[in-house]
């Protein structure tokens, strides 16, 4: 009833080309912003924050990163987590060796470096396609782990070989990584910094070089007839996307589990990240959201669901069913709606447009 | 060049008469582009032998011929996608080297295709702004701040893709993704698309391929009030002998990758030789 | 058991809400119980060695519950959490586990290193004593900068310098010029002993060479080939994990190794490791720093108020063997802390800072393992504010096909060299996090 | 498919004796790097022979692309469960050979079920879709395995001996050492792979795999019903998974991380290409031997544990030379 948009007319371009065109959902994505920017810290306990939503918006920036890659690019990639260990270990390495500079800084840095990488390991995709090129991005995600594993200059010599997050403030006492930092403090600049990136993803894809990338995806051979360099525009997208699924990894490492190791970042990790925007759909912000939602929340509500209807199993019932809930969870979604959660969501808002007169 | 100092053109003559009109005593003289002595063979299969033959400024160049007779593959060549191992083109008086294809769309030269090549994830009006990328300018930080000179570059093309939108008929499917539209309206969406580039010279590969009789008359309506509105050079394949014989102002007939004959429309009608390997026998 | 697994399984995959077998030792009376943590993994690539320790862990809590009503009369509340030796899954089930008993959790116990890893800043905030029993950081034996982190009763670094002395010693004295192997999982565990190995390489004058191994280890085929056929070493030394122990046992008789020569740390040092490789894996040694079997009176109760009774976690046959020992020293030494400090602070459930205090004055004399009905299980323990391991021996086990067989006697480590060792690596890691070191002076 | 025999029989003697002489010159120059001529023949055969292994795995996967399209990532899972469920038969007290029989029965019915709950309705889904799916399935039947049959280390042993032995130890110091499993599990990869070749040729459900292959379209206008294909080519491939399986599993035990394995198949794939089994066998062969040689002669100067990437490094720089892999087919693009 109330989600209309007859009246709402467009008078210029520039409001037809905005984000959410219809005022309600305008309304919608501020008041829940709005929400979780204002409410939620203060009602949720410390395992919601730490442990959900936090690496909710760690996965977020991920998924966003891939799904610009894979979504909007068509290149499938495997090599998530080498990156998301870049984004790490450089982070660590910048933050140890220049402590007085911002740590939001250092992020940017770190993704900056990430996108350099992404860029040469995007190289053969100029020559190699589909799975061929997925199989040899698992090249860049198996030789990164090995060259944070063996080297022990980007862990500072540490023993073990284990990154530990320093204390790092935003700004004076507003502590976000290290013992100081509270889940508070690390929700709201998570939250606040994947909203702004998210919108520098949404800008990317409705300018330009959006439109090279999905000319590309679609159809590469049109796409370079009308002018499109195709190494231009593949390389652009995984330089884009490493710079994301770089701070992701930086966000991993120093704000989620706060101590890290490469192995945190092995190809499971790519599979996860990939899962997320099959499931969430591809070519869709929205969807890079709900995937990421979909993926951390699923086994956590699998591994509590039991406990709260008062069915007590064995944990490793428990790991396993997980398993195979998870995989028939997969294949369920890809049958009932291939193109992802993002695709659901919108037919929903179709109905809800015509609610309740369907005709 | 600004894309705002032509985006007013193609809307003057809107009112002109959009039936099909004979184009016989056209003449041109400066010559846009010449192919000399082309050969393309794919492993020992050759698919051009030996073909010259020129495009002048401003005129409607047809390419005829039967099937696998080497048309499209000559708009390969032309447009870069493929390289001939023999010949030399020449564009606007250059000689050209070996190029990829975006560099012949960056000199102007736009083209659709036989199979529609439209990005089928995105909408029409997406489809035809990719026309427009070379053209942009703003840089990659700029897109994602996006609020600032980018809008307004957006806009600027977004009004000029408006006018194609216009002239070619298809305000109602704008936002509508070009998977979902029948074959007829995606050809014209390619169209559309082509000439978001602002073509010199626009190579169009079957254009009315598949299409019915109204759809047809059209589709060569659009193709003469581009070639005279705009000053488009077209060059185009086509199989419907009556369309090539009506608007084409010179043909070029192609067999078996062989150049058979040359010129215009009413002379190849009559070459002995084209009757007999296209016209004549029935097929 | 397969045959009750596929019952189960086939049960609960139907998702019938019928509850299946209790996950969790449940106490009587949860107003006053003593709330322990279970991060545990009995799924993942490592659940072989995963598994029996869990179980050794909880059927001991449970032991206690059934035979005395708990500790003192407090009942043990024993809650898993199903971690795969995934270190963001622990973190999260530290999360969610941290909240869900009756009282403040006694202790954590995560069996990974990187899991320990990633608890200490958790644990340090959150107030609560983490036991890394023989694997996590080393230099967090400093209780000066580890307030929170317990290392008792050894360290890796403690069992490297144990190795080197076993050899030391099998060598007759001198390790001149002898060339020794490290074949290690290439992780945060497996690194741990190198600074360790290689001081004492400057020290003794051996020649150390290192072979990393990918985890999960099923690689090794070059790693041996290299080991047995160009270097040649005199001994090998081995920190694997998991399917890289076996495979690792498999790779080196397959090409031919003296198994006597081949030593594993004590978390290579289990069946499960030695048991696929059959006969030749007879003659392997591993360290350990308690007993096998099930010759112990305590052991004997789990047996016969669990096991008799159906209620035990795993198998019967699992009893007894060196993980699920293992299992059982940690639940004990946890458990102990919590009786001592009881002592101090009244028998009821206690918080973490209090069981702190019960680890930083633990002091397991013989006499009182013996009391315990442990005699001979482990040495004597004792803890104190700087110290945090305690005693750090070992001794070397050797499998004879069937079951292993001490080969040596204990080993006490060379703490005077290891204890500023500990200290210089724990004052970098206080400097990089900018902790204050505790003055324990102040501490009773 | 037309293949030359002679360069097979000059390329890989001219490549080996090539590098080896090349590491012997290394050597020569720097004392660091270990050579004899033995050893390096030791590290190679070592290596082909576990390259065999991969083959085993990397053809599971060569049968479904080949057939269906699909890159079935579940591959490795089937290797899994197969291995999981005949150890599991084996400990009711059958004798391994039932136990394998009885075993390929229940892929067989594992592949019906896949080919009815899954690839059914997802018929006419783009690639990546149904790649999708298989990694549910891999889940899945990783899960379904485990609760089964438990996840503790479980042994298989169907009396293949392992002892090493010694070959031609009066032309080399110290002999080159062979390791019995090994030769026996390449043996029986090898009349596998026979088999198959059997099955491709001569039968008439090998010839209609082959037509769906080549062609969908025309296979299906013929009246070859493309569900009693994927049936069966699910079935074959679920049978080579129980044979890597037994090979894997007997070599070191069963258990969770044979699941992974599939990730050593992979760069085999891309070299050898998707659709071809002599370049899965010749793929595999190359990248057991490449890797074992990288690691022994190359882990001196740039790190050891550098088998996981090599491989697929290896196979990326022979990708950006030949595109389509080593066998794979030509890709002509058009417009």
């Amino acid at each position: 009833m109330f989600y209309r948009e007859a009246g709402q007319y467009k008078s210029d371009y520039a409001s037809d080309q905005a984000i959410f065109p219809i005022r309600q959902d305008r309304i919608g994505v501020l008041l829940i912003f709005l929400f979780a920017l204002l409410v939620i810290p203060f009602i949720a306990t410390n395992y919601l924050l730490n442990s959900i939503l936090v690496p909710f918006l760690v996965f977020s920036i991920a998924a966003i990163g891939l799904n610009i890659l894979t979504g909007y690019c068509g290149q499938v990639s495997l090599g998530t987590g080498g990156f998301m260990a870049c984004g790490a270990f450089f982070t660590f390495k910048l933050t140890t060796w220049m402590p007085e500079v911002n740590i939001l800084l250092i992020f940017l840095m770190a993704g900056f470096g990430t996108a350099l990488v992404g860029i040469a390991f995007g190289i053969p995709s100029l020559r190699i396609k589909g799975f061929y090129l997925a199989i040899a991005t698992l090249a860049a995600q198996f030789f990164l782990i090995w060259m944070f594993t063996q080297n022990p200059w980007w862990t500072n010599y540490n023993p073990a070989g284990v990154i530990t997050a320093p204390p790092r403030a935003l700004f004076g006492n507003f502590y976000i990584t290290g013992i100081e930092a509270t889940p508070v403090n690390k929700y709201l600049f998570l939250l606040c910094f994947t909203a702004a990136l998210a919108l520098v993803a949404k800008n990317l894809v409705r300018s330009a070089l959006g439109r090279a990338w999905m000319a590309i995806r679609d159809m590469d051979i049109a796409a370079e007839i009308i002018g499109i360099r195709p190494m231009a525009a593949k390389l652009s997208a995984f330089a884009v996307s490493s710079f994301f699924i770089g701070i992701s990894g930086a966000a991993w490492a120093f704000m989620y589990t706060a101590s890290v190791e490469a192995l945190a970042f092995e190809v499971t990790r790519s599979f996860q990240v990939l899962f997320m925007i099959i499931i969430g759909g591809l070519g869709s912000i929205l969807g890079s959201f709900l995937g990421a939602a979909f993926i951390v929340l699923l086994p956590i509500a699998l591994s509590n669901l039991p406990a709260m209807v008062g069915l007590r199993l064995p944990v490793d019932l428990i790991a396993h069913l997980e398993f195979m809930i998870f995989g028939a969870l997969i294949v369920f979604f890809l049958i009932v709606e291939p193109n992802g959660l993002a695709r659901l969501w919108q037919i929903g808002k179709e109905k809800l447009r015509r609610w309740p007169f369907p005709y | 060049m600004s894309a705002v100092a032509t985006a007013a053109a193609p809307n003057q003559n809107q009112q002109e008469d959009g039936g099909v009109t004979q184009n016989t005593a056209r003449v041109f003289d400066e010559v846009l582009l010449e192919v000399k002595d082309i050969s393309l063979a794919f492993g020992g299969v050759k698919a051009l032998t030996n073909i010259s033959f020129d495009i002048r400024k401003g005129e409607i160049r047809a390419i005829i011929g039967p099937n696998g007779a080497g048309k499209t593959s000559m708009l390969n060549v032309i447009n870069g996608f493929y390289h001939p191992q023999d010949g030399t083109i020449t564009y606007k008086g250059q000689v050209r080297r070996k190029m990829r294809p975006h560099n012949a769309a960056k000199q102007g030269i736009a083209r659709t295709f036989q199979n529609v090549a439209l990005f089928k994830g995105m909408s029409t009006l997406d489809n035809i702004m990719t026309g427009r990328l070379l053209k942009m300018r703003t840089n990659m930080l700029l897109q994602a701040i996006y609020w600032g000179p980018n809008q307004r570059e957006e806009i600027r093309h977004r009004e000029y893709c408006e006018q194609i939108i216009d002239f070619l008929e298809i305000q109602a499917i704008r936002k509508t993704p070009v998977g979902r539209l029948p074959y007829g309206l995606q050809k014209r969406v390619e169209l559309a698309r082509a000439l978001a580039m602002e073509p010199e010279l626009l190579l169009l590969d079957e254009p009315m391929a598949g299409m019915n009789v109204e759809e047809k008359e059209d589709m060569c309506r659009f193709v003469l009030d581009v070639n005279e509105e705009f000053g488009t050079t077209i060059a185009l394949i086509e199989h419907d002998m009556g369309v090539v014989m009506d608007i084409s102002d010179r043909v070029v007939v192609l067999d078996y990758g062989r150049k058979l004959a040359d010129g215009p429309p009413d002379e190849v009608r009559r070459d002995e030789e084209v009757i007999r390997a296209y016209l004549g026998v029935g097929h | 058991m397969t045959l009750k697994r596929l019952l189960i399984g086939s049960a609960a995959a139907a998702l019938l809400a019928v509850p299946v077998t209790a996950t969790s030792v449940q106490a009587q009376d949860e107003d006053n119980a003593q709330y322990f943590p279970g991060l545990q993994y009995r799924s993942g690539p490592y659940a072989p060695s995963g598994i029996p320790f869990a179980n050794g862990y909880a059927d001991y809590l449970e032991m206690l519950n059934q035979r005395d009503g708990g500790i003192n009369g407090v009942s043990i509340y024993y809650e898993e959490c199903d971690t795969a030796y995934n270190n963001d899954r622990g973190v999260e089930c530290y999360e969610r586990l941290k909240d869900a008993g009756p009282s403040e959790p006694a202790a954590w116990s995560p069996l990974s290193t990187g899991i320990t890893y990633a608890l200490i800043p958790r644990a340090t905030q959150d107030r609560v004593p983490l036991l890394s029993m023989g694997y996590g950081r080393a230099d967090a034996s400093d209780g000066r900068v580890f307030p929170w982190i317990f290392t008792a009763p050894a360290t890796y670094w403690a069992g490297a310098d144990a190795l080197i002395q076993y050899i030391q010693e099998e060598e007759g004295g001198d390790l001149q010029g002898k060339k020794i192997a490290l074949v290690y999982h290439d992780s945060a565990y497996g690194r741990e002993p190198i600074a360790t190995l290689e001081r004492l390489a400057e020290e003794e004058g051996y020649e150390l060479s290192l072979y990393p191994v990918a985890p999960p280890g099923l690689e090794q085929k070059a790693t041996w080939l290299q080991i047995a056929r160009q270097l040649r070493p005199d001994w090998t030394l081995m920190w694997g994990w998991g399917v890289m122990n076996s495979t690792a046992v498999q790779e080196a008789a397959a090409i031919g190794y003296p198994m006597d020569r081949f030593i594993g740390i004590w978390w290579s040092g289990t069946e499960p490791d030695v048991r696929p490789a059959g006969n030749a894996g007879t003659g392997y040694k591993a360290l350990n720093f308690h007993a096998t079997g099930t010759d112990f009176p305590a052991i004997n109760d789990i047996l016969t108020l669990l096991y008799d009774e159906d209620e035990g976690y795993g198998e019967r046959e699992g009893v007894g063997e060196v993980n699920y020992n293992r299992g059982v020293l940690n639940a004990a030494l946890t458990t102990e802390a919590v009786r001592t400090a009881q002592a101090e602070f009244g028998e009821r459930p206690l918080t973490g800072e209090e069981v702190r205090w019960g680890f930083e004055n633990l002091h397991i004399t013989d006499e009182r393992w013996e009391e315990m009905g442990l005699a001979g299980f482990a040495r004597e323990i004792q803890l104190s504010c700087e110290d945090h391991e305690g005693g750090g021996s070992a001794y070397v086990q050797q499998w004879n096909g069937e079951a292993w067989e001490p080969a040596s006697d204990w080993i006490q480590p060379r703490n005077d060299e290891l204890r500023p060792a500990y200290e210089s690596s724990a004052a970098q890691y206080a400097e990089e996090q900018g902790i204050e070191l505790r003055d324990c002076s102040e501490e009773m | 498919m037309p293949m030359r025999i002679l360069p097979w029989l000059i390329i890989p003697p001219a490549a080996i004796i090539g590098l080896g002489l090349l590491l012997q010159g290394i050597s020569a120059i720097d004392s660091q790097l270990y050579f004899t001529w033995g050893y390096f023949l030791e590290v190679l055969i070592a290596g082909t022979l576990q390259g065999v292994m991969y083959s085993l795995v990397a053809l599971g996967f060569v049968l479904i692309f080949k057939a269906s399209s699909i890159f079935n990532f579940a591959q490795g899972s089937m290797v899994l469960f197969a291995a999981l469920t005949m150890v599991g038969l084996m400990g009711w007290g059958l004798h391994w050979t039932l136990a394998f029989l009885a075993t390929a029965g229940v892929m067989v019915l594992l592949a019906m079920a896949i080919e009815r709950a899954v690839l059914r309705p997802l018929v006419n889904q783009p690639h990546i879709i149904l790649f999708m799916a298989t990694i549910g399935i891999f889940y899945f039947l990783d899960g379904f395995g485990q609760t089964l049959w438990g996840s503790d280390v479980k042994q298989l042993d169907i009396g293949i001996p392992r002892t090493p032995i010694f070959i031609f130890e009066e032309t080399f110091e110290g002999g080159i050492l062979v390791n019995q499993f090994d030769v026996i599990a390449a043996l029986v990869g090898g009349a596998l792979v026979a088999i198959l070749a059997i099955f491709f040729q001569k039968t008439r459900i090998g010839r209609a795999l082959r037509a769906v292959a080549d062609d969908h379209q025309a296979a299906l206008s013929v009246g070859i019903p493309l569900k009693t294909i994927w049936a069966i080519v699910w079935s074959v491939a679920g049978i080579v998974a129980l044979v890597t399986g037994v090979m894997w599993g007997s070599k070191m035990g069963v258990q969770f991380t044979l699941a992974l394995i599939a990730l050593k198949a992979l760069p085999v794939l891309i070299l050898g290409g998707l659709t071809s089994i002599p370049g899965a066998i010749v793929g595999g062969l190359i990248i057991g031997a490449g890797e074992q040689i990288a690691e022994v002669f190359l882990s001196t100067y740039i790190g050891s544990a550098i088998q996981d990437w090599f491989a697929y490094v290896l196979a990326m720089l022979f990708l950006l030379i030949r595109p389509q892999g080593l066998f794979g087919e030509k890709i002509i693009e058009r417009v």
